[in-house]
């Protein structure tokens, strides 16, 4: 029986992971690349930065709501692979940096693509552990392998830096202007995101979902549900790793508290706050929650209180999140279908 | 170093105290925990607002430094009080939404209060670190010298714990809990409604909270964020004592207290990461917990 | 007659302290439509989910088509030819009725580790033959969770054929189903035994399909087998009306 | 309309709750909009950063920086701002205490609020970070209370000054000062106990190292680190007794400070073991006035006791009282240094254009609270003393200060090394 089946449980309508099905969703993806083209010439340049800050996170978020969205497990350390992502990068392009102050091409891309390499393999260590577990278990894992990841770069000071960070993470000269590297990070995350697109229509993206809906009963397909969770949990590893190499460069600077548990609640705001289960539901969150904290903090500084209400309201009234909004019908072609609010769970053995 | 009586015994007692505090801070998460299946992310938060309810009521009843240490308990109680309310009223407006949803919803509803009340904190108190400080003397055990305080700390949390073995074995209440926990259609059937379980259990959960926070007041100095410091090595505590095991709450806490007292001198570059060392490894051997039972993964 | 599909000797298996199963035997031959009966709490699903892998055996062996099974995980033991239907029913609830089967078409074929191809591209035929003989043409667009109970267990049943078995356990496969529901649901099972020759093992509470459908049927009572026969055997023994009686033995 | 006097002024800050500080951020922005207002010819405004944490552990220290750089602000604004005519407007914004939010709100405010300088930072790993953006945009940025000798160091930008003593002269200011203890009072055995943080690590660094080349007879046992925020130090303090050390240097700053204190006395560490040298600035002398023990030795980075002579930090201290009702702390005194260092370096130059004030900054001579200082020219560091003395009660002040026969002010030129150690590592920037 489901734990979860307590008093007054109201069911909420979630809608299933929808996918490109209809000229419709090919159109609002058309129109939100070219606003994405655009914006350089209708915005200031701060807000360039945040937009370019909205598209690294909401790639970071995306690669996480691969294990949440899609997958049905929450992990609270995901921003460990999107800092050690950072920390490649830094780490790489840093020896050229301070000899001359300047870094070519080559190597820049080079470290941009050791990140999710480097990622993906720390990935595969935890993940070995962590998909052997569910729900909280796995959450308390994920965090518990967060913090220590965090806390190795915060001592390892000859390597990492320590507390302090590394700083002067110039990127090549054209780059070094905002929409020279706006653009850049826009033609990545938006190869990355079709990428991810590409994976959550696979056989293995469905696999993730039967998974999501109903582990035991996925085994029972034939499915190594612990080899599909894990290798899974490696390709989000690596997706944070590439977002997390965007990071250093863009803001010159990388430090630890970019792989801190906290860093991985702001995937976690995201995806909510977007809608898990829509592919760009998570960039869409990343979009509201950086625009509201770049926006809301030049007016206060209670920032958390602000963040705060807005999450509460958003888990008690729009648990889907704000994609939930659009009737369902209106994304694909075969009508609209409502959700299913329990998760299905086997019952316990009878004897 | 000499690994003589003279540094063992000290060391020791720290390590108790340690682990005693976090069993304070603990002990409500995992009665909330095993109970109602809610991992709640504002517990610590709810700890650092009874601290600052309970220095609130010790500076109305005397001066923050000098005064009576006897006030402690008026402060506490004040403060013990007013979070069994917040705990209340928030299980009846906010918690109970959640039963019907799934894991990350709960957190993220209980980390927004994280948010929200920590900002209350700082409206209402300010960002000046506050702190109570009694200026009792030493106490010498053993030729070792003891911060007298810890012998409170010591007291109260085996306080707390019998307290809770009592309520959970020793009365019908308790009983009607622990059978909440198995299987609700039972508890129902015998008349009993299960949404006033639930209350009274989350604000016994938050009031335990505001008890930590009251006691270790002479302690440690309150400040912001200290509640964001505290609560991953809370629910590590909870996690490897086992799930909705009190005893195991108790005796993951003494452990870890007592490893870092004596990690900080063995393995100091790796002291901090040792309670995550923990989780991990008994999360990957036995996920239920040193206490916990197996079903319940 | 003809070899055994499926041999289980010694079955053991305790939950703390109480023994669940007790050096249980049991033998199914090939092409065989066999019931299991007992009242609730005989172990009848103990009996399924240790033969699928969920549970591991304390002690015993069991036997697929010779091949020892015994403590295989249950992808395993369902890669290699045997599926399960489950009583309460166990499905993808936020995906299609469509999806729900082609995941399990996809799962058989092997073909869960394609990152980069459109899941439509691979086994539509098999889904749209698995839906088409389970009655769920119509539905193949609606998410499963909104399925009729009676309709869950359809595409229980879909999901199970899915993956080409050769031996399906099926667990209650009628309940929640109206009569002309249980009818057409066994009807199919049967077919399935005649025509595609695969071996099934059901448990059922409702007798008249139990006599009606099964070629042979078995008694399990607090964790053994006490009797197995022909239905008009069973139908006759007194143990069995004992039992279900419940004047004890 | 006429012009808010000194006095409405402070009447006005006093009336407000004084934990509304940052309500006064933004009044003070509003209200420095009046006079643009009133005269027409009143050039542009200068929009001044101002980065400091009010979330999180640096806020206690952070407080009373912000009260400060309001009150010097309001106090230029009252003459008509910048040059007589460039009013102040100030863009406050919280940092939280970590790098990347600085980053982005650093480049927030530069990029939209068009300022030309940033004052602040609280932690050291978010004054580097922010050090990239000010380079890279041209805009000053005025630090303080973030003080790793990387700032001018390792890290260096020409637009980057630094106006409080860096870590390097405070523990080489302690060492010289231990050194002294040491032979006096015939130690030979000490250890040390740090936040384990990049501050921390800093100053414990350069105590320990310079200890060295000082007093190489004297034996460093063992170091002892403790996460930031840390709530319970029992298990380091029964250590520390049990090790018996003559001496224990605590590279400790903020609330932790107030913890070892605490704790440590309650254990009876402080009566037993001389704990020399940890942060004891006028924030924790008048908050834990209590509480402190008399005797320790402590060190502070711009005591206003020191400088009670000084018609500057006089003036300080007037404001401060009458807007706060409370002594100005080492942050307060720093960042009042900071606004009318500022101030000095545009009447120079004549003009509010950064390049000119950067330049008019450069190896410039400025009137501070804590007498006439120069800026290094080679690395942009003020050459401000450190202070060591002994926590003692003064009939003067309702708090204890340093006992002010024996305090040491160690200057700038005995402690900050030459100009070639403090370029040696310096990175190239483009």
């Amino acid at each position: 029986m489901s734990r979860f089946a307590l008093p007054s449980g109201h069911n909420v309508a979630r809608p299933r992971l929808s996918y490109l099905a209809s000229p419709m969703q090919g159109t609002v993806i058309a129109a939100a690349l070219g606003a994405a083209i655009a914006l350089p010439f209708f915005v200031g340049e701060f807000w360039v930065h945040v937009a370019n800050e909205i598209l690294i996170l909401g790639l970071f978020a995306m690669s996480f709501n691969l294990i949440y969205g899609y997958m049905g497990q929450i992990s609270f350390g995901h921003a460990a692979f999107f800092g050690v992502g950072a920390y490649t990068t830094a780490i790489i392009i840093r020896a050229p940096l301070a000899e001359t102050g300047q870094i070519g091409w080559g190597i820049f891309l080079a470290a941009i693509l050791a990140a999710p390499i480097v990622s993906a393999l720390v990935a595969a260590i935890v993940g070995w552990f962590c998909v052997r577990l569910t729900g909280i278990y796995f959450a308390i894992l994920t965090l518990s392998f967060g913090e220590l990841l965090y806390y190795i770069v915060f001592q390892w000071y000859s390597f990492t830096g320590g507390d302090d960070g590394i700083q002067g993470l110039r990127p090549p000269a054209v780059l070094m202007a905002t929409e020279g590297y706006y653009y850049f990070s826009l033609i990545l995350v938006a190869v990355a995101a079709m990428v991810v697109w590409t994976i959550t229509r696979s056989p293995f993206g469905y696999v993730l979902r039967a998974m999501r809906d109903n582990q035991r009963r996925a085994a029972f397909l034939g499915i190594n549900v612990r080899v599909h969770q894990w290798a899974n949990f490696v390709i989000a590893g690596a997706f944070a790793g590439f977002a997390g190499a965007l990071w250093g460069p863009f803001g010159r600077s990388v430090a630890p508290g970019l792989l801190g548990w906290q860093k991985s609640g702001e995937a976690v705001f995201a995806a909510l706050i977007g809608g898990a289960n829509y592919l760009l539901g998570p960039m869409l969150g990343a979009g509201v929650f950086t625009f509201l904290h770049a926006f809301v903090t030049k007016y206060t500084e209670y920032w958390p209180l602000t963040i705060g209400v807005v999450i509460l309201l958003l888990v008690l009234f729009l648990p889907g999140g704000i994609l939930s909004l659009v009737p369902k019908a209106w994304w694909t072609r075969r009508g609209a279908s409502a959700d299913v609010p329990e998760r299905t769970k086997e019952p316990v053995p009878k004897s | 170093m000499e690994f003589g009586f003279d540094f063992v015994f000290p060391q020791l007692m720290a390590g108790i105290s340690r682990g005693m505090l976090l069993f304070l801070v603990a002990a409500g998460l995992s009665l909330i925990f095993g109970v109602m299946n809610i991992l709640n992310f504002a517990h610590a938060t709810f700890w650092l607002l009874g601290g600052y309810i309970a220095y609130s009521a010790f500076t109305a009843f005397g001066p923050p430094s000098g005064a009576n240490p006897l006030l402690v308990i008026p402060a506490t109680a004040v403060a013990v009080a007013a979070l069994m309310l917040l705990g209340f009223g928030l299980e009846r407006v906010l918690i109970r939404r959640m039963y019907g949803r799934e894991v990350p919803e709960q957190l993220l509803l209980t980390f927004a209060l994280v948010l929200i009340i920590g900002d209350l904190i700082k409206l209402v108190w300010g960002v000046e670190d506050r702190s109570v400080f009694l200026g009792l003397p030493p106490a010498v055990i053993f030729g070792a010298f003891i911060n007298i305080y810890y012998l409170v700390i010591i007291a109260v949390g085996l306080a707390v714990l019998a307290g809770l073995y009592w309520f959970l074995q020793r009365t019908r209440f308790g009983r009607i809990v622990r059978a909440a926990v198995h299987s609700r259609e039972m508890v129902e059937a015998l008349g009993i409604r299960i949404a006033t379980i639930y209350m009274v259990v989350f604000g016994l959960g938050v009031g335990l909270a505001a008890l930590a926070g009251g006691v270790v007041l002479p302690l440690t100095p309150l400040a912001l964020g200290a509640d964001i410091d505290l609560i991953v090595q809370c629910f590590a505590v909870v996690v490897v004592g086992g799930f909705g095991s009190v005893i195991g709450t108790f005796v993951a806490a003494i452990l870890i207290g007592v490893t870092y007292s004596f990690a900080i001198f063995l393995w100091p570059d790796g002291a901090l990461a040792i309670i995550f060392l923990f989780v991990i490894a008994v999360l990957v051997v036995r996920p239920w917990g040193l206490f916990g039972t197996e079903l319940r993964t | 007659m003809t070899e055994n599909i499926l041999t289980v000797r010694g079955l053991d298996k305790r939950f703390g302290g109480i023994h669940v199963t007790q050096a249980i035997d049991f033998d199914l031959r090939k092409g065989e439509q066999s019931a299991i009966i007992g009242p609730n709490g005989a172990g009848k699903s103990t009996f399924f989910n240790l033969l699928t892998g969920y549970h591991r055996p304390d002690r015993g062996k069991i036997l697929f088509d010779g091949v020892d099974i015994t403590s295989w995980p249950p992808h395993r033991i369902v890669k290699a030819g045997i599926s399960r239907a489950f009583q309460v029913s166990n499905i993808f609830g936020r995906m299609t009725v469509h999806e729900n089967v082609r995941a399990a078409v996809h799962a058989h074929a092997g073909v869960t580790f394609r990152l980069f191809a459109p899941a439509a591209r691979f086994g539509g035929d098999e889904v749209a033959e698995a839906l088409d003989r389970c009655g769920l043409a119509g539905q193949a667009d609606t998410v499963a969770g909104d399925l009729s109970q009676g309709d869950k267990k359809k595409l229980e049943l879909a999901i199970a054929l899915a993956g080409r078995p050769r031996l399906l356990f099926l667990d209650e496969p009628t309940a929640g189903m109206s009569i002309q529901e249980t009818e057409d649901t066994m009807q199919l099972v049967d077919r399935l035994n005649r025509e595609l020759e695969i071996s099934v093992l059901f448990t059922e509470h409702d007798m008249g399909v139990v006599f009606n459908h099964a070629q042979r049927i078995s008694l399990l009572h607090r964790g053994s087998f006490l009797v197995a026969g022909t239905p008009d055997e069973i139908r006759q023994n007194e143990l069995v009306k004992r039992v279900y009686l419940g004047e004890g033995i | 309309m006429e012009k808010i006097s000194d006095r409405k002024w402070n009447r006005f800050l006093q009336s407000l709750d004084r934990r509304r500080f940052l309500t006064v951020s933004v009044a003070a922005g509003a209200l420095t909009l009046a006079p643009r207002f009133v005269r027409a010819d009143a050039g542009e405004p200068y929009n001044l950063g101002v980065l400091l944490p009010s979330t999180g552990a640096g806020a206690n220290w952070s407080e009373s920086a912000i009260k400060a750089i309001n009150i010097a602000v309001a106090d230029i604004n009252s003459r008509g701002g910048f040059l007589g005519k460039h009013p102040i407007k100030i863009h406050y914004r919280d940092t939280q205490t970590k790098p990347d939010v600085t980053t982005r709100e650093g480049r927030s405010i530069i990029l939209d609020e068009k300022v030309r300088a940033i004052v602040g930072t609280y932690s050291s790993a978010s004054a580097l970070a922010l050090q990239e953006i000010t380079h890279e945009a041209k805009v000053l940025q005025l630090a303080s209370i973030s003080n790793s000798e990387k700032i001018v160091g390792e890290n260096f930008s020409p637009y980057t000054y630094e106006f409080g003593p860096n870590t390097k002269m405070m523990s080489n200011a302690m060492v010289s000062a231990v050194a002294k203890l040491a032979k006096t009072k015939g130690w030979k055995r000490y250890m040390t106990i740090g936040q384990d943080y990049e501050w921390g690590r800093n100053i414990q660094n350069g105590f320990v190292n310079e200890l060295k080349t000082a007093a190489p007879d004297v034996e460093l046992l063992r170091e002892m680190w403790f996460k930031l925020g840390e709530s319970d130090l029992g298990s380091y303090i029964s250590g520390i007794m049990s090790i018996k050390p003559d001496f224990v240097f605590p590279a400790i700053a903020g609330k932790d400070s107030r913890t070892f204190m605490e704790q440590g006395q309650a254990m009876g560490m402080l009566q037993t073991t001389s704990i020399v040298g940890g942060q004891i600035t006028t924030v924790e002398l008048q908050q834990q006035k209590d509480t402190l023990p008399r005797g320790l030795v402590g060190m502070s980075r711009c005591a206003f006791f020191a400088h009670l002579d000084e018609p500057v930090m006089q003036s300080y201290i007037k404001k401060y009282r009458d807007a706060e009702g409370q002594y100005p702390t080492d942050m307060a005194c720093m960042n009042f240094d900071v606004v009318y260092g500022l101030e000095q370096a545009i009447n120079r130059a004549g003009t509010i254009e950064t390049e000119a004030a950067k330049d008019a900054l450069k190896g410039a001579t400025i009137d501070t609270g804590r007498g006439r200082r120069t800026f290094r020219e080679c690395d942009n560091q003020l050459n401000v003393p450190t202070y060591i003395g002994e926590v003692h009660d003064d009939p003067e002040f309702p708090f204890p200060i340093y006992k002010r026969d024996t305090m040491i002010v160690v200057e700038a030129e005995n402690v900050w090394g030459t100009c070639d150690e403090a370029t040696a590592n310096r990175k190239t920037r483009a």
